[in-house]
């Protein structure tokens, strides 16, 4: 047991149990802030993984952005004055036992299958390479993906104003 | 001036002054109007210096180097299509004596009905648009050489017809643009599909050595150019040259239009505003007539020579024909409409001569009809204008009235009639003389000159019934010429006159390429004959 | 003064008048007197032609003179205009601008207060311009269109007061009619290029002499001769398109007796005096027999006729006919010679009347005039001098002439034995005279019958009555000859006016017209073809035989004869018309009575109007409004037939489109709504049922599939 | 208790998955479900990244990732206003109440 397996070890649960609580918890916005957990946790394991960019740009974009823009979507969506914000969960019994399956299933696959792995060695840090690669290679993608962007916030903004 | 593309320049130029008219607000009608004056006051000015600069001696028709104002580049050139080849298609342009008559005729004509056209006030931005691309489409018509391009033109011109017939004409408009549109565009399916099929069957050497089938005219002209086994190939015993011939001429045949495809004409007259009048009378008639002695005659010489008394007897039915169809109409405009049938006919029976007289006299008699009608449709608008009614029985007595409009409606008709010393006379003159040379269609010929006398009898007629006898009160408001009606009949009186007087200056001007044409035809059937052989 | 400087002389003649047309016609409105510019280019041209005819006469009478420009050159083929000087056309034009300067003269008083004055003497201008034309043109296309150009100036003038329906359909028919003629003109000249590829009669003349004819057929030789005479038929009104000349007296007096008495209807005998050595046996025959129609008819019309003009209309289609019938038994001086003198008493006649109608305030019926000798007394002796001339009284030119005329019938009767045409010109004769004393009986002699207008009537003004006098002398016999009773010893006969050399085959010609001494292919030689563009002279001066020794002893023979004759039928035409009228010892209303049918017939110009109308005229505007009513019904009915045809093809197609098409379409959509039904229930449209389905079908599969 | 492998991090990655699942079939409020979007999409993330270390990927595995973050950025923006447009046309966000496809 090192350091790093106690360290993965945690983040597992705290990225595990939360997010069991998003989805679990009745109130939406309690729901945001296990949210919340989940992606610490999840940016954690990046870190883990040897991608410590890709860490902080969760960390910063979910965290950041995606969260709020959640709770945003929770508060106008829900009269703010009788707060209300809670919500019914259905099916829990069918979904319960498809999701176990599922899982199960999953679980099986990933279990049987022999993965052929190889222990690259992790660079200090990412961000130059990562960098790099995005004016260079992939930099098409990039723009592209720059104007996907800005055409999604510019159509998303368009719509919720109707 | 030499590399100056002054036919592209001439045949564009309205396009541009679209583009321009499209820019200016709607409400400043003046400034359209002015524009499309200024517009084809430059074509015309252009047409004269092209004139000016046109060698007489030169002959063109089927030899390419002795074309004028040759413009030549290689304009579509596509080589993807594995099933079909290569595809070139070259933006070919340039004039001889037979096509500079029409140039100069369009430009005339165009100008002229820019000023007639000073009355419009009905969404006159639209108007002056069709108008100016119309224009393009005419003069594009008399200076391509290419066959796509020139179909291009031809069906350039349909459509704004088709509006300005539509939109600001008479009550019936509708059904008469309709009419039109449906008439002519059966014609061109004739011209499209002999045009393919002569692409088909032609080929030109490149200079690479490479050989591709071409649109090019003048190619078609050469029997050396066609390939072994295209359906219209004269080399290929089994073609279908006959019936390509056939289709074509009525194609062009419903443009002119000659009897039994001819009743869209009055119907359209009738309906279209005077301006456009003009111009279908003026020049839209001539195309085609043009059409049969620039693609007809030297593509399909041997077969020409076999249908020629056909083409002379239509010529003649179209000559009786229409002239007893203007006797029995009660409609002014109608009634000249009718006189153009004739009068085309006696084109036809000119062409159908293959001598130099005759094909002189038809090509001239093209001019004159284009300036003489014009000027008939012109009286209509201008009597249409102030009364608002067009029945020849309702007038009396305008000459007392109306003295000056009087005079010109007299020279116009007299004109019209082939009065000599008008230039009606000396087409109308050559036509027969020349018909009357070419032995198989003499009598035809003899019964034609009928047509002389039936002119004289509806034309004298309607000027009694308008001008002459007693003047009915509710005409007696009625004003004389203004001023821009003096600047439409001025010019064209004049033309008439000077060319009845010396007609030299315009027979000149295509007699070597008449000349050459006949000198073509007439050793086309030794040329097709031996081919075969 | 050579030949070039007459030339130039012709050519001034010409266009002097146009010039006078052209800036009367444009100043008239601004220039109230421009009608005196007209009228003093007139008196220019007609002194400079006094001095044509003098110099060509005096010095150059046995030569032509050609100048000529090529007006189209088509490279094979070139059309020259120009003109030809020659003594006959030398003669035509003085008897042209005098009588045209006269009438200018005449209508300054007659015409005055007019509103459309000057307008009118434009008008006189451009005919003027146009008959100079045909005088001088030395080739057929130029004849023709001057030939054209004088019936548009008929047609204006003719229709000059055109708020009168009948004046305006005078003219429309004039034109009309004389284009029927014109078209057998036009289809000559057809036939002539065609053969002969010029239109210069020279060079057609020379061609036929060496025996190129039309088809290589003498008959097609005639024909072209006929359709030729045919513009003739019109122009000179002859039978049967001498319809429009009466209803030509719609137009002013003046117009009557300058176009359509004296010069423009001249023209068609013109013609045929120019085409003259073309014309074969055959179509002469055929000449003289239109000749002689047209003489007896309107003869027998104007006897009964009562309006001034047309009795003068008739008698002028009658006396063109008479010139005709001339021309086509051979008889060519004569005819010539009678044109001329025609010219002069015709329009004394006519200007005659046109004095009488000024005085009576415009009115034409002879039967409400009488007296007026004592009121117009110069007016009356001109009209009775030339009434005398034109009934064949001894001392007059119309004597002279028309004495050789039936002098010519008679010895063409006395050749060929066809004693028609003699008959013919002999009965005529007496018509002529008896008719004519009736007008001036009735006119001039016994009591007004109008007491009102008599009153009122005066002697017209110097400028009317000058003309007059002018032309009444100029039908006195000493002009043309010393001796009154011979006139082929006169200058004008002898020395001026010479038969043309004929250039048919031989033997199409008749057996008098041909040299029955020389061999005429000895003559051939000698008219050569003289290089285009210069002035070329063509010698008379060889011995040119037109008439066969035979023929001039017969007219010798048929002189004395002929002249007793006509003297006779003369005096009792004369006679007779004092009998009816002047001392009312018969009754002219009983003998109509009595011959009633005829009398009508007379009456009804022969019912010719009528006729035409009711055959020509109604044929073509039936099968007009036939061909008009094809045109809208069954032409324009197949073009919008099938447009209504591809409109139901449509509707058809449209229709299938909906059941047939649709119908596969919509089955199929309602199969697949019918299944959809089944299996709709899965369908809750909530987001979450759909993914859990998913959720399990993945399930499935992967334990279908699985792979581990 | 083996070494942290390729296997610790895709057990991770397959609860979140599952939970994802989960919470989208069993919330009924619209934000809701966009959570649960949310975490499958983080649970593919961890693959992609755990792919780009243990198989040999580089970082293509890693950019991938980003672009996939970059993605939920804009799907969340995009859906969120969709959510609110329903919202203003039902008055609801519960998307079983919203089922007029139905139909």
């Amino acid at each position: 047991m090192t350091i790093y397996d106690l360290i993965f070890y945690l983040f597992a649960a705290i990225t595990v149990i939360s997010a069991f609580f998003v989805v679990t918890t009745r109130n939406i916005v309690y729901s945001a802030y296990y949210l919340l957990f989940t992606f610490f946790g999840v940016a954690g394991i990046y870190v883990l993984l040897g991608a410590d960019f890709i860490a902080v740009v969760q960390l910063v974009v979910y965290v950041g952005g995606i969260l709020i823009l959640l709770l945003f979507g929770v508060m106008l969506t829900n009269r703010i004055t009788n707060v209300q914000i809670k919500t019914g969960t259905i099916k829990i019994a069918p979904a319960a036992i498809g999701v176990a399956l599922f899982a199960g299933i999953l679980g099986a696959a990933l279990l049987k299958t022999n993965w052929k792995t190889i222990n690259s060695e992790i660079p200090i840090s990412t961000t130059h390479t990562l960098g790099l690669l995005l004016i260079q290679q992939y930099a098409v993608v990039f723009e592209l993906l720059g104007i996907l962007l800005l055409i999604a916030l510019i159509g998303a903004a368009s719509m919720a104003r109707k | 001036m030499q590399n100056f593309p002054i036919l592209s320049f001439i045949t564009l130029l309205p396009i541009l002054g679209m583009v321009i008219i499209l820019f200016i607000p709607k409400k400043q009608e003046i400034v359209i109007k002015s524009t499309t004056l200024a517009i084809t006051a430059i074509q015309l000015i252009a047409a004269i210096i092209l004139l000016k600069n046109f060698n007489y001696a030169l002959g063109g028709v089927n030899d390419p180097s002795s074309f004028q104002f040759i413009e030549k580049f290689r304009w579509i050139d596509i080589t993807g299509f594995s099933w079909i080849g290569r595809i070139k298609i070259d933006y070919f342009m340039g004039i001889d004596g037979i096509s500079v008559p029409l140039v100069l005729l369009t430009a005339i004509i165009s100008f002229i009905a820019t000023l007639s056209s000073w009355t419009i006030n009905k969404s006159v931005k639209g108007y002056f648009a069709m108008f100016l691309l119309l224009d393009t489409g005419m003069m594009g018509v008399f200076v391509a050489l290419d066959f796509f391009l020139f179909y291009i033109f031809w069906e350039l011109m349909l459509l704004p017809m088709y509006f300005l017939i539509g939109i600001w004409g008479g009550p019936r408009r509708e059904y008469a643009a309709i009419k039109f549109f449906l008439y002519t565009l059966f014609g061109s399916i004739f011209i499209l599909i002999v045009m393919i099929a002569l692409y088909f069957s032609t080929t030109e050497v490149l200079a690479d050595g490479t050989k591709v089938f071409t649109f090019n005219m003048l190619s078609m002209m050469n029997p050396q150019n066609f390939t072994a086994t295209g359906i219209l190939s004269p080399l290929n015993p089994n073609n279908l040259r006959l019936i390509a011939y056939i289709g074509l001429f009525v194609g062009f045949a419903i443009k002119i239009p000659m009897f039994p495809f001819h009743t869209w004409l009055p119907d359209a007259h009738v309906e279209a505003p005077t301006a456009i009048s003009v111009i279908l009378a003026g020049v839209l008639l001539k195309m085609g007539t043009y059409g049969i002695l620039r693609v007809c005659f030297p593509i399909f010489p041997e077969i020409t020579r076999q249908l020629v008394w056909y083409i002379a007897l239509f010529g003649m039915i179209n000559i009786i024909y229409g002239a007893l169809c203007a006797l029995a109409q009660k409609d002014f405009k109608k009634m000249i409409a009718y006189s153009s049938i004739s009068h085309m006919g006696l084109v036809l029976l000119g062409m159908a001569s293959l001598n130099s007289m005759g094909i002189t006299g038809a090509v001239f008699q093209m001019f004159n009809h284009g300036t003489i009608t014009a000027m008939l449709f012109l009286i209509v608008g201008v009597i249409y204008d102030r009364a608002h009614t067009r029945g020849l029985d309702e007038f009396g007595g305008l000459a007392t009235q109306m003295p000056i409009y009087a005079g010109f409606t007299t020279l116009a008709f007299f004109a019209a009639i082939g009065l000599p010393g008008l230039s009606g006379f000396v087409s109308e003159a050559f036509v027969f003389l020349g018909a009357f040379g070419f032995t198989s269609i003499r009598t035809l010929t003899v019964i034609s000159t009928l047509g002389i006398l039936l002119g004289a009898g509806y034309m004298l007629w309607a000027m009694q019934r308008v001008f002459l006898g007693s003047l009915k009160d509710k005409w007696a408001s009625l004003k004389d010429l203004t001023f821009r009606e003096y600047a439409m009949l001025v010019p064209l009186s004049l033309i008439v006159l000077f060319l009845g007087i010396y007609p030299a200056t315009m027979l000149n001007l295509m007699n070597s390429s008449v000349n050459a044409m006949v000198k073509f035809m007439a050793n086309a059937q030794t040329m097709y004959g031996s081919l075969l052989h | 003064m050579t030949g070039n400087n007459l030339i130039q002389i012709a050519l001034i003649i010409l266009f002097l008048p146009l010039l006078g047309f052209t800036v009367t016609l444009f100043l008239a409105k601004k220039v109230k007197k421009i009608f005196l510019f007209e009228t003093f280019i007139l008196i220019v041209s007609f002194i400079l032609s006094v001095a044509l005819v003098f110099f060509k006469l005096n010095y150059f009478s046995q030569t032509t003179f050609t100048g000529e420009v090529n007006w189209i050159n088509l490279g094979s083929i070139s059309i020259d205009l120009g003109v030809m000087v020659d003594n006959i056309a030398v003669l035509m034009i003085f008897v042209v601008s005098l009588i045209s300067m006269l009438v200018h003269l005449f209508s300054i008083a007659y015409m005055h207060g007019d509103k459309r004055y000057n307008r009118y003497f434009a008008y006189l201008g451009i005919f003027t311009f146009s008959m100079n034309g045909i005088v001088f043109t030395h080739n057929i296309l130029m004849m023709y269109i001057f030939w054209e150009l004088v019936g548009l100036s008929s047609y204006l003038l003719i229709g000059f007061w055109f708020e009168k329906k009948s004046a305006s359909d005078a003219g429309k028919k004039a034109f009309i009619v004389n284009r029927v003629g014109d078209l057998g003109f036009f289809s000559g000249i057809l036939i002539l290029f065609a053969t002969y590829h010029t239109f210069t009669f020279d060079k057609i003349f020379h061609q036929i002499s060496l025996g190129v004819i039309p088809f290589n057929s003498e008959f097609w030789l005639t024909v072209t001769g006929i359709l030729i005479f045919a513009g003739a038929i019109g122009k000179s009104a002859q039978f049967p398109l001498h319809v429009w000349l009466p209803d030509a007296m719609e137009g002013p007096t003046p117009v009557s007796a300058l176009i359509h008495a004296a010069t423009m209807v001249a023209a068609g005998v013109y013609l045929i005096i120019r085409v003259f050595p073309i014309l074969t046996g055959n179509a002469l025959e055929f000449i003289a027999i239109i000749g002689a129609l047209s003489a007896f008819i309107p003869a027998t019309i104007a006897i009964t006729q009562n309006d001034i003009k047309k009795v003068l209309a008739y008698s002028t289609v009658s006396q063109l006919g008479y010139m005709v019938m001339a021309l086509g038994v051979g008889a060519y001086k004569f005819a010539f010679f009678h044109l001329v003198t025609h010219a002069f008493f015709k329009a004394a006649l006519f200007l005659g009347s046109g004095s009488v109608i000024h005085a009576m305030h415009h009115e034409q019926d002879i039967r409400k005039m009488g007296g007026l000798r004592k009121k117009l007394p110069l007016t009356y002796a001109t009209f009775l001098i030339s009434t005398l001339a034109i009934s064949g009284v001894p001392l007059t030119s119309g004597f002279l002439s028309k004495d050789g005329i039936l002098a010519g019938t008679f010895a063409f009767g006395n050749l060929t034995g066809q004693w028609f045409f003699a008959f013919v010109g002999f009965l005529v004769a007496l018509v002529t005279a008896f008719y004519m004393f009736r007008l001036v009986i009735l006119t001039f002699h016994g009591e007004p019958r109008d007491k009102e207008k008599f009153d009122h009537a005066h002697e017209s003004p110097f400028v009317m009555v000058m003309p007059l006098v002018v032309l009444a002398t100029l039908s006195i016999f000493i002009w043309y000859t010393p001796n009154p009773f011979n006139p082929e010893q006169g200058w004008f006969l002898s020395k001026w006016v010479k038969a043309p050399t004929i250039v048919t085959p031989q033997d199409a010609r008749y057996s008098f017209l041909k040299s029955d001494e020389i061999k005429p292919e000895a003559n051939v030689p000698t008219v050569q073809n003289v290089p285009a563009q210069t002035t070329q002279e063509i010698n008379g001066s060889e011995e040119e035989v037109t008439f066969s020794k035979t023929y001039t002893e017969a007219m010798e023979h048929a002189h004395i004869p002929a002249m007793m004759l006509s003297l006779g039928l003369a005096g009792i035409g004369i006679l007779f018309a004092f009998m009816f009228y002047q001392w009312k010892k018969l009754d002219p209303d009983k003998l109509a009575e009595k011959i009633n049918p005829l009398y009508k017939l007379s009456l009804n110009k022969w019912y010719f109007d009528e006729i035409y109308d009711a055959t020509f005229v109604a044929l073509t505007l039936g099968i007009s409004k036939l061909f008009a009513w094809f045109d809208n019904y069954i032409i324009d009915g197949i073009v919008n037939g099938s447009a209504a045809l591809t409109k139901q093809v449509s509707n058809f197609s449209g229709k299938f489109d909906n059941i047939v098409v649709d119908g596969v379409v919509n089955g199929a959509a309602y199969l697949s709504g019918i299944v959809g039904l089944m299996f709709r229930r899965l369908q809750t449209g909530k987001v979450q049922t759909y993914i859990v389905l998913v959720v399990f079908s993945l399930v499935i599969i992967l334990f279908i599939f699985k792979s581990f | 208790m083996t070494q942290i492998g390729l296997n610790h991090f895709l057990f991770v990655s397959t609860v979140l998955f599952c939970l994802g699942i989960f919470g989208i079939i069993t919330r009924k409020n619209a934000v809701m479900v966009l959570m649960g979007i949310e975490l499958i999409l983080n649970s593919a993330n961890i693959n992609f990244i755990a792919f780009a270390k243990y198989g040999n990927f580089g970082y293509q595995g890693q950019i991938m990732a980003l672009f996939v973050i970059i993605l939920a950025a804009a799907e969340a923006a995009i859906a969120l206003a969709i959510v609110l447009n329903i919202y203003k046309t039902f008055s609801t966000v519960n998307v079983d109440e919203i089922d007029t496809m139905k139909d």
